[in-house]
């Protein structure tokens, strides 16, 4: 099966989906047409299989267990650890950070390094395509140490405008925040050379790689990036589960996080001493099932070809902007030369929430609304867009049935 | 094409939607609140002038999908000229009906909204309004449907 | 099947260890006799089930979602809360933040209460038989305002001195920090009147409720508690997924922890609105799959009767008690008069690891070290026990092969 | 009874374990280090006096398994008057044996640690005591086994 060799130049599509069991089902009637996987992927049978023997076979707690159960569970946990590591080229083990999500992981940072290095009159850069996720714990940081916040600002196409980014990097500025792929309208920032100007002034990166990981080969080495956030559920993982890669001496520098079992050496109600990365930042039981599950899918996701999956996502992109915008009234919101599988949309004087009513009674899952980018969304003037997006599942006919709702949906609204 | 939901988006939804009725800021505004949907981000104000106990003039400002903008401008039309009581009274009938699902036959014009019961997730898209009317008159300020 | 009843008079044990899988099998060619379920317990099918079945069906993202997949994922989410909320007895299922685990739930009063709530000067006072869980955020926490932390003592059998504690309680005492059920001593301790004394005073209580949930019945209404924090796979549901209880008021008050999408009501550059609870305090994209799972465990326990259950490990612990007592040179540790399964010894001269790795051959999964109460070790001057702890599906003759290879051990080791 | 628990267990291993060699503290040492095992809790410090680069005395304190505690006690008699060099040699050799599975003979008595590796998680508390030594040698004062 292509499925499983090593290294496939295309997709077998069919055979694909057939990995994917929550795609074999119908909505209102209708095959579904999941295009919402930028909110979240569904899940191979690989990884479900994974979360099951786990459960089945090796259930137990992690770290200082003597018995076989434990040992088999550290095993395969610090595994999951080093196939993270592996997929985004990070040198070190310690350098990977489980967390609940990507969230978690900008947090941490935010509330570790941000809190100890941040100074009044620094300052930090953000895209204004940011996701919530990391505009608000730079908020929270800069308000409890006087840092202040500056938007670099993205021209009509939804691009970082370069130019006025390298006329704001100054002294001044200690930490530049961008996000690798947007998970609004699918722009591939210049992660590498943003990096390379912003280390020249000295400022740190943080990168938020979510929407990253599932459609573009990622090297945190080549990249050079100080911090990368990532989200298992966003790369065909289990929900509740991500990590950050950060530089080694970077970690080692930072002040613990969350504090608990496990992330400590020696414990008296007058001194506590912390342990060594990666344990000082994982406190408490982790999320051993998400790990394992999480490895299984970067596994089925080299098995596939990170390659051969962007390539496919690009075509499907180019092909959706060109059937799409046809549709007379619709406007595509960012359309940046280099792309992820993500497509946003507006229709002249019809609401996103009704276009997602009527596409939802079609079978196909879109999201309306402002995808947790709301300065975006006002640099576009519009308070919300419908976003189809894209994976390695997806197929040409599956965008042919978006479009054939959305000339519905505007029968029906317009 | 699907019935359930040509019955939702009927000609009266979307002319209110597009061309929502008292929709402008009111002055004299004896009574003003701002709604949420987190769901949708809809936004609504909801400004009335309220007179010896009775409704003088409602209207609302905002944006939101065709539901909530339909809704609102339905509620602020069925209002007008009701007293503070009846108005609730209106908003516990509809909210049933849409909500509950129970029989109702004094909702006027606003039955063109029962459509919405077919779609539950959109149900605070049409109520919307109501509880921003409601927190209005209570004097909350501030409403929200989560 | 008894299993299934409603209200049971008592446990088939057959019937219901055949609904855990993990316990059919065999470690180093013995039967696994698995007794270390105060670190984790072992998922019945049910909750295996229930994530196959998320990820099968109806996996999406939650909030926003205009689709069916999103709208069920949402659904099923809000139940997952409700049932968290009936098991403990909270009132409101705002009240219900989830978690990645007890760990975090901790972490978050410390770092959102705690740091806006006390002062130099201000007392925290926290009992010798803490988990680290409850020590270390708060350590982090006194650091930085200038707190100060005082263990309440206790008494040779490892119950906590009721006396010196309401002699330590004064005006100063801000916070006052109980483990419900000792995860190292099994010791059961009297919440509720630990909290009535706390609240003359003016003091919150948090009340770290790990080991609590599987043994007994929890009603935070009855018991009063400010804060109750839990895990879902100490009670049988899957890790990654948590919970804090808190009051309302306390919970409204409190600033926002970590900082991402559906936690905000607006967000500009300039400033950012937060949303209503429970939403402030879960940003980003939720264990979805665990909190459903950890449903799914919960009524099951529900379904077996937590009476029951607590019975039934209340009478392997005598049994325990007694047959290991009988042990020339073991020592047992933590004889507290309310108990729950959970028994810990030391054998004379013997390190508890070469224990551990005697039981491990004989297929007796134990824990062995200091189970992050160091304090609590401390106070019993041993670096370290042996810890045997039961869950619903533990059988007498399970704690025979415990008795039988610790007798083992004694004459290899001895 | 279980056959690798009798080669782990052996005679000497258990009586070092209960009557470490060498356990005290070493007031002239020139070099000082301590080690942790967080998997078992143990703790050892290794103190030796290095003179002309030959380890002329050797000692260790601390608590731990009989594993540990017998590779330490075994270790602090087989380094006595070897050189430094001969010393890390034999950690070498010694952690190859455990770790790495390799055939050696020159252990001599740290050959009865060898059922160890029957017992991977117990690996780190049959070497604890030598990354002390190494980390007392290099100077690094901590020595961690993760
Ligand atoms: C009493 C107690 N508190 C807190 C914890 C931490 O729970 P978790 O590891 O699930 O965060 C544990 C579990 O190790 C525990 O037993
Ligand atoms: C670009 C981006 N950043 C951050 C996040 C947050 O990720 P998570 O919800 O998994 O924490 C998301 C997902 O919504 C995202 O798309």
């Amino acid at each position: 099966m292509s499925v499983a060799s090593t290294v496939p130049a295309s997709i077998d599509l069919a055979a694909l989906r057939e990995r994917f069991p929550a795609l074999r089902q119908q909505v209102h009637g209708r095959p579904l047409v999941y295009l919402d996987n930028a909110a979240t992927t569904q899940r191979p049978d690989v990884v479900i299989r994974a979360t099951v023997d786990f459960y089945e076979k090796d259930n137990a707690n992690v770290h200082r267990g003597v018995h076989t159960l434990s040992q088999r569970a550290t095993r395969d946990f610090e595994e999951a650890r080093q196939t993270v590591r592996a997929f985004v080229d990070a040198a070190h083990d310690a350098e990977i950070l489980f967390t609940k999500g990507c969230t978690e992981a900008i947090n941490l940072v935010a509330a570790t390094w941000g809190r100890t290095m941040l100074r009044e009159g620094d300052e930090i850069l953000l895209s204004t395509m940011e996701h919530h996720a990391n505009i608000v714990p730079w908020q929270l940081v800069a308000e409890m140490t006087g840092a202040t916040i500056r938007p670099i600002p993205i021209d009509d196409r939804g691009q970082i405008d370069l130019s006025a980014y390298g006329s704001m990097l100054t002294e001044r500025v200690k930490l530049v925040g961008i996000v690798h792929v947007s998970n609004s309208i699918g722009t591939i920032n210049p992660v590498a050379e943003i990096t390379a100007m912003a280390h020249r002034v000295g400022a740190r990166v943080m990168i938020d790689g979510a929407q990253a990981l599932a459609h573009q080969k990622v090297s945190v080495r080549d990249l050079d990036v100080d911090f990368y956030a990532m989200s298992g559920h966003k790369v065909y993982g289990p929900t509740g589960i991500g990590a950050l890669y950060g530089k080694r001496d970077l970690l080692e520098a930072m002040p613990p996080y969350q504090a608990g079992g496990d992330m400590i050496r020696t414990v008296t109600f007058e001194k506590t001493t912390f342990n060594d990365l990666p344990n000082r930042f994982e406190p408490g039981t982790p999320n051993i099932a998400g790990a394992i599950g999480w490895a299984a899918a970067l596994n089925f996701v080299d098995r596939m070809g990170i390659d051969a999956i962007g390539r496919h996502e690009q075509t499907l992109t180019r092909y959706a902007q060109h059937r799409l915008s046809e549709i007379d009234g619709l406007r595509l919101v960012g359309t940046a030369d280099d792309k992820a599988g993500i497509v946003a949309f507006s229709l002249e004087g019809i609401h996103p929430h009704d276009i997602g009513t009527v596409l939802d009674r079609n079978g196909v899952a879109i999201r309306a609304g402002h995808h947790c980018t709301m300065p975006l969304m006002q640099r576009f003037g519009l308070p919300a867009t419908v976003r189809a997006s894209f994976a390695m599942y997806t197929s040409e006919a599956e965008i042919d049935a978006l479009v054939a709702a959305v000339q519905q949906a505007k029968e029906i609204l317009g | 094409m699907n019935d359930a939901l040509r019955e939702l988006y009927q000609e009266v939804i979307l002319d209110h939607g597009k061309k929502p009725r008292n929709f402008r800021p009111l002055e004299q505004a004896t009574h003003c609140a701002e709604g949420h949907n987190p769901l949708c981000g809809d936004c609504v104000t909801v400004q009335v002038i309220v007179e010896d106990g009775v409704v003088r003039e409602a209207t609302f400002q905002g944006s939101g999908c065709a539901i909530s903008t339909a809704s609102a401008s339905l509620m602020t039309e069925a209002i007008q000229g009701k007293s503070v009581e009846e108005a609730m009274a209106l908003f516990d009938e509809f909210r049933a009906a849409v909500v509950e699902n129970r029989e109702s036959d004094d909702l006027g014009k606003l039955e063109v909204l029962l459509g919405v019961k077919e779609f539950p997730v959109r149900v605070k898209c049409a109520t919307l309004a109501w509880h921003t009317l409601q927190a209005a008159i209570q004097g909350e300020g501030v409403a929200s449907t989560e």
